[in-house]
């Protein structure tokens, strides 16, 4: 087994080494990153992106070379080139730079609107699964109420309540993923509920409030974590098609999806880089958190470990040809 | 059903079917068969040979793990590939080898000359699928039955398996039936093509004592009746002692004892197999009476103990068991063990 | 000992109303599970509870747990009725009934240590005080049931089934209850695993003086652990005898179908024994159940005031009740019928 | 059935009266009155009303918001009448009803595309599973999934034409009259818009498969003979059609989204289009009408698609 590529290698002491899985054993998120890698390359591969978007969006003010906004009239439209790495825009604004600011409102939009719809979605979904009943009667329909409309029309709606700007898109994505997500939650809720051990929580005369904080809670952490990852990705993608249908978070706040707006299109023909780049940075960013969001949840689902479907016709692997001379021969028995 | 199936009688040694492996209808030799995962492999079936005479009930039995089920997948190549893999063996049938068909030939074989029954009735069959769909297929494939003769076969085996009112129920649904009626579909599409060998797979694991007792009284009847062999794969030692001819003990992914019911029986010479009869609970018992378990563990197959895969549980185990996996042997006769130990000292 | 059982039943309901529809919210059907079972256990002794899927064994338990709902009659632990507890006295209660289930695992929280595991109900009733004497009681549990102390920082993925077992049975245990309510404790394991089971519910009886009401569908195993044992049917007792009494002279017809549907691990005897025809057919519907016995159906020796007549539970012999017609003193013959001696 | 159908339509009602609640009530929500707006557009209110409170009662906007609900309910259960719009002199239904079959032939079109390639393609990846087949259509669906439908659109729209000097068609044939030049114009945003739609349905039908194919009666199914391709389709895929069927109940509201951005930048005057610029207008009959609407048909479609699942699957029935 090769040690050199697996971050354990890098804290280990160098001379005699035990097996790699049992020295991560030891330490459950080395564990847990040394079987990400070794297990599922493309998720370890969403993984590093996900960091790096992060990193990016933390230091944006340090890695950009110029502001979002800050503009060089004499420079307006220039293509790539080594003073501009990605070009200017049509007010001769970095594009760089406003792809790495771009991450910053990207990360915060989406940390900030997923949190808030996952805490919704789990408020909703363990209370309505657990308890059942009237009160899961009355939220279901609620919910469901709710979900016959498309959710970019909600948006759409909602935004022209709100007003366009970055708390409102972040409000109204957390609200709606929020109530969305509450199904997915309230279903591992119920599947969790079937399970015995809830039944001896109950009948040992466990109070509702421990077995929900003991017991359900920490069974359907794994659902709300695979949730969460794939709304960071929803929420990306949502608020750049606002931004780019001029509704989400406006100008001259540097949203991906604001700076491939319709707005700009005319200039887009021009300087083909102001369409692409974006959009690029936008698919590489839910690309890593999508890969990501999959590698973690094959792992922390249990059912989906070892999928291998198989068909039902065995390979036979001799290390020998068989002969039909043994049988004639006669086995000895 | 014969009103009071009586069992076969005692002096069944000289009655069984004779076994001599050259005219055996099925003769199988070394089979391996191995899971892998990721880097693990895990030896399920470790080594097996054995025969199965015409006419013959043989019975494989052994606790979870112990690698029955598999060695009874493998006949038929019903393992799942990947993560599954023969890597040795010969499974020969009526003088043709199994496991060097082609996957036509192979086919021709399944559900025709031999047929499965499954260990789930509940999820066996397909949930979308009608009964007369169901059971029509195999006639449909190997017999080429006239479509216009079908519907009359298939209430012919409905009505074989003592389902009520077959007319009714062939357009009904699996989830429309109990436990039990479906295990009986399931013996019913099994017999749709007259096998020469049955592999009932745990067919009464799942189902309740007097449901189960039905099923295998009807097993046992036709059988009997199309002079077909069986294999019957249980954990239960009770059912052995009822319907088999002959007994295969399995631990580990090998065979640790082998012989007629009655040897096997009064005359247990595994330490395994003694544990086994020991530690079972029975009907007929002293009253509260303390059974005597096997201590530990079974082992795990993807590392198993060197030596004797008993050994770490086995009471009798000596030096040489812990270095040296026993051959299976005679004993005396047809009756064969694989230990080094005389369990009498 | 004093006169009253630990633990009475008396005239048990339990039926669970088929959904309605919108159309019709109320159908009015119901599955009759439980209907009319009575019985005593007293302390110190283990009570089987057998029959086939469906007949509502494990209904009934759960029922004396409360933890499905009663539709009517009484059940009284330690001479009080306990049957309309509720909020905190019936908290209060769950303490002196615990539970060992049949599944080993599903039946512990797989993201709680062993330790957590079996401590929870001494946390959930306050049972101990202080971290150190928390961690020493759990302790003792662990080795009461033949668990090794280094086991207690684990999850129960990494133990087999029989130590998973014996991890719920500690957890039972630790509340130090008055009955322990066994639910199928062993079918779900190995033949070997199995009798190390029964052996230790067998010593933990003797050493704490537990009593358990045993639900099995598994007569042999009843019979290594059961002082009685009561059989049901379709929601209804059948037969009540002592365990050596129940299986040397079954006589409710059922009962004698069950047992020798049973197979004996021994060819000689089975070659003596045979299946009793009435097992043939299948048990009839609890949300329709037959007029009459419900066991009529199937019965051989049926007569026609077992279409009609529902029979009751009665005592032929001392400690020997049977639900059957055919005992009623103003029936003609006692019926000549045995099953086949065993052994 | 029929008493099925009608029990499903009678349980819609609930929703549907809790969603009229909701979309009547956050349209009115929106801030900027549209009563400001109108009269800042001096032609408007100098021509016809003088003071606020004239057009506030032309308009019917003087009343309380509840009697305005009940007004609006009533119209719309009584007559389908889904009011008027405030700018133009046109009732919301006309408006909808010229603008809806640009929508749902968008709509119908990449579903259409969407499954035709999906749904072979998932059964192949795991009938397959490692093979090269997988692994193209997961990678297919992993790019699918993480590109944006509007990127792709805008490329499509500004490559092209840079290279070649080719843009799409936007003046609309009806299809019936001239289904090519109809094509023409809808081919290339339903096959953008199906391209994501198809991503979720490959990797759903995918997952379903993997899962039947592990199932016992698969191993039935090979137990008695039959050739590789009569388990496939015989046996698995109607059983992995159950799930995936619902998904596509899933997909509508997706699907309608997905439509407001492509008409944007293909030009498509369809129900998106109208959406935005009542949204810009403030004007809310027309909002109100559209959310309702697009309401109303993802509940059909996904009663059709309940339909559609009794008939996959025989434990629903109809009758009880």
């Amino acid at each position: 087994m090769t040690t050199e590529t697996t971050p354990a290698a890098v804290t280990m002491p160098a001379s005699p080494r035990p097996p790699l899985r049992e020295r991560l054993g030891d330490n459950k998120i080395l564990g847990f990153l040394g079987r990400l890698i070794v297990q599922r390359p493309l998720g370890a591969f969403g993984a590093a992106i996900c960091v790096l978007l992060l990193l990016t969006g933390i230091f944006a003010d340090v890695i950009a070379p110029e502001g979002y906004n800050h503009i060089n009239p004499i420079d307006r439209l220039k293509p790539p080139s080594a003073e501009y790495w990605l070009g200017t825009d049509q007010l001769g604004r970095d594009v760089f730079s406003r792809i790495v600011h771009g991450a910053q409102l990207s990360v915060i939009v989406a940390f900030a609107a997923t949190s808030l719809s996952i805490v919704i979605s789990a408020v909703i979904g363990i209370t309505s699964g657990y308890f059942g009943g009237r009160f899961d009667m009355v939220s279901q329909r609620v919910v469901d109420g709710w979900m016959c409309f498309p959710d970019l029309i909600i948006l759409i709606v909602a935004v022209s309540v709100l007003g366009p700007g970055t708390w409102q898109v972040i409000v109204i994505l957390g609200l709606l993923f929020g109530i969305s997500g509450s199904r997915i939650v309230r279903s591992s809720v119920l599947s969790v509920k079937q399970n015995v051990y809830i039944h001896a929580a109950q009948s040992m005369g466990a109070s509702t409030l421990r077995i929900l904080v003991m017991h359900i809670l920490p069974n359907v952490m794994a659902p709300i974590i695979v949730l969460f990852t794939t709304r960071l990705a929803a929420v990306i993608l949502a608020e750049s098609g606002l931004s780019f249908l001029g509704l989400g978070i406006p100008p001259p706040a540097p949203s991906w999806g604001g700076m491939l707006s319709l707005d700009g299109r005319s200039y887009m023909f021009q300087a083909p880089w102001l369409a692409i780049i974006p959009g690029v940075a936008l698919t590489i960013a839910v690309f890593g958190i999508n890969m990501f969001g999959d590698a973690l949840r094959d792992m922390l689902d249990p059912r989906m470990r070892g999928a291998g479907a198989g068909r039902y016709v065995a390979a036979v692997r001799r290390d020998r040809p068989s002969s039909r001379a043994r049988q004639a021969g006669g086995a000895s028995q | 059903m014969s009103d009071t199936a009586v069992s076969q009688p005692l002096d069944q040694s000289e009655e069984m079917p004779v076994t001599d492996p050259a005219d055996a209808l099925l003769q199988v030799e070394n089979l391996h068969t191995v899971f892998r995962q990721g880097r693990r492999a895990i030896n399920a079936v470790n080594g097996v040979s054995f025969s199965v005479g015409r006419g013959e009930t043989l019975a494989i039995v052994g606790e979870s793990g112990s690698g029955k089920s598999v060695t009874a997948m493998s006949l038929l190549r019903l393992i799942p590939s990947p993560p599954g893999e023969i890597i040795d063996g010969d499974v020969y049938f009526d003088g043709r080898n199994l496991l060097d068909m082609s996957e036509d030939e192979l086919r021709s074989v399944r559900g025709n000359e031999i047929a499965m029954i499954f260990q789930e009735p509940m999820t066996s069959l397909n949930p979308v699928l009608s009964v007369r769909q169901q059971l029509a297929e195999p006639m449909r494939v190997h017999r080429k039955v006239k479509e216009e003769n079908i519907e009359a076969r298939c209430l012919d085996l409905l009505r074989q398996v003592r389902i009520p009112d077959p007319e009714a129920r062939l357009d009904a649904y699996p989830h429309q039936f109990s436990g039990g009626m479906r295990q009986r579909v399931m013996i019913a599409m099994a017999l749709a093509c007259e096998p020469r060998l049955l592999i009932a797979d745990e067919p009464t694991t799942a189902l309740d004592v007097t449901v189960q007792a039905q099923i295998l009284e009807l097993l046992k009847d036709l059988t009997r009746q199309h002079g077909s062999s069986m294999i019957l794969i249980t954990h239960d030692l009770g059912v052995v002692a009822r319907y088999a001819d002959r007994i295969n003990v399995m631990y580990a992914g090998q065979i640790v004892e082998s012989g007629t019911a009655l040897e096997i029986f009064e005359n247990p010479r595994h330490p395994y197999t003694l544990g086994l009869i020991a530690s079972m609970p029975r009907l007929d018992a002293e009253e509260k009476a303390r059974l005597k378990p096997i201590e530990g563990q079974p082992p795990d197959l993807g590392n198993p103990p060197a030596g004797c895969a008993f050994h770490p549980r086995c009471p009798f185990a000596k030096p040489q068991c812990r270095e040296q996996d026993p051959p299976l042997e005679p004993y005396r006769g047809n009756h064969l063990k694989a230990c080094w130990v005389n369990v009498d000292e | 000992m004093s006169d009253t059982p630990l633990l009475e039943v008396r005239n048990l309901k339990v039926h669970f109303p088929l959904p309605g529809t919108l159309l019709k919210p109320k159908s009015g059907g119901s599955v009759k599970a439980v209907d009319g079972v009575s019985f005593h256990l007293n302390r110190g002794e283990t009570l089987g509870l057998v029959g086939e899927s469906g007949c509502g064994k494990s209904t009934t338990g759960m029922a004396v747990l409360r933890m499905t709902p009663v539709t009517a009659g009484e059940i009284h632990l330690e001479g009080n009725n306990i049957t309309d507890l509720k909020g905190r006295s019936l908290r209060t209660l769950r303490r002196k009934m615990q539970m060992i289930y049949q599944d080993p695992f599903g039946a512990l929280d797989p993201r709680m240590r062993v330790l957590d595991i079996i401590g929870e109900p001494l946390k959930v009733h306050n049972l101990v005080s202080g971290r150190k004497a928390y961690r020493a009681e759990v302790m003792r549990l662990m080795e009461l049931v033949g668990l090794l102390p280094g086991m207690a920082e684990r999850y129960p993925h990494e133990f087999s089934g029989g130590q998973r077992q014996r991890i719920g049975i500690a957890r039972a245990l630790a509340a130090r209850p008055e009955v322990i309510i066994c639910d199928e404790p062993v079918s779900a394991l190995d033949v070997s695993i199995q009798a190390q089971i029964i052996n230790l519910l067998k010593d933990l009886q003797e050493e704490l003086g537990l009593t358990y009401l045993f639900v099995a569908h598994d007569l042999a195993v009843v019979r290594h652990i059961c002082d009685r044992v009561m059989v049901m049917y379709l929601g209804h007792v059948v037969e009540v005898a002592d365990s050596e009494e129940l299986y040397t002279n079954p006589q409710h017809p059922y009962t004698q179908a069950l047992l020798s549907a049973i197979p004996i691990p021994d060819p000689r005897a089975e070659s003596r024994r045979e299946v009793d025809p009435s097992i043939e057919g299948e048990v009839p519907s609890p949300v329709n159940p037959p007029s009459g016995c419900p066991f009529h159906p199937r019965c051989k020796h049926a007569m026609e005031t077992c279409r009609t007549v529902a029979p009751e539970l009665k005592d032929t012999t001392q400690g020997h009740a049977v639900s059957c017609h055919l005992y009623e003193p103003t029936s003609a013959a006692m019926p000549q019928i045995r099953v086949a001696s065993m052994a | 059935m029929g008493v099925y159908l009608l029990r499903r339509l009678l349980a819609l009602i609930p929703t549907l009266l809790f969603a009229s609640i909701l979309v009547f009530g956050v349209v009115r929500l929106v801030p900027g009155d549209v009563l400001d707006l109108m009269l800042s557009e001096n032609d408007y209110s100098a021509s016809t009303h003088d003071t606020r409170a004239d057009l506030e009662r032309a308009l019917g906007l003087d009343d309380p918001i509840y009697i305005q609900y009940v007004n609006w309910l009533g119209d719309v259960v009584l007559r389908g009448d889904l009011g008027e719009s405030l700018w133009r002199n046109t009732s919301v239904n006309a408006e909808i009803a010229e603008r809806l079959p640009v929508t749902i032939e968008l709509g119908v079109l990449s579903l259409l595309i969407a499954l035709t390639i999906a749904i072979p393609v998932g059964v192949y990846s795991a009938v397959r599973q490692e093979a090269l087949g997988d692994h193209l259509g997961r990678s297919f669906s992993i790019i699918a999934l993480a590109v944006p439908n509007f990127w792709l659109g805008t490329m499509v729209v500004i490559l092209p034409a840079m290279w070649w000097g080719w843009s799409p068609p936007s003046i609309i044939q009806p299809f019936f009259s001239d289904p090519i030049e109809n094509l023409k114009v809808f081919l290339v945003p339903s096959l953008i818009l199906g391209a994501s739609l198809s991503a979720v349905v490959m990797r759903m039908t995918r997952t379903m498969m993997l899962e039947v194919l592990r199932q016992d009666y698969i191993r039935t199914a090979w137990a008695k003979g039959l050739r590789e391709r009569k388990v496939v389709l015989r046996h698995a895929v109607k059983n992995a059609m159950i799930p995936v069927i619902t998904l596509v109940g899933i997909l509508v509201p997706i699907l309608f989204g997905g439509t407001v951005i492509i008409e944007q930048i293909f030009r498509l005057p369809g129900i998106g289009q109208l959406l935005l610029d009542s949204v810009s207008n403030r004007d809310y009959p027309i909002i109100t009408g559209i959310f309702l609407i697009s309401g109303v048909m993802v509940l059909v479609v996904n009663l059709l698609v309940d339909l559609c699942y009794g008939l996959l699957d025989p434990k629903v029935r109809y009758d009880d």
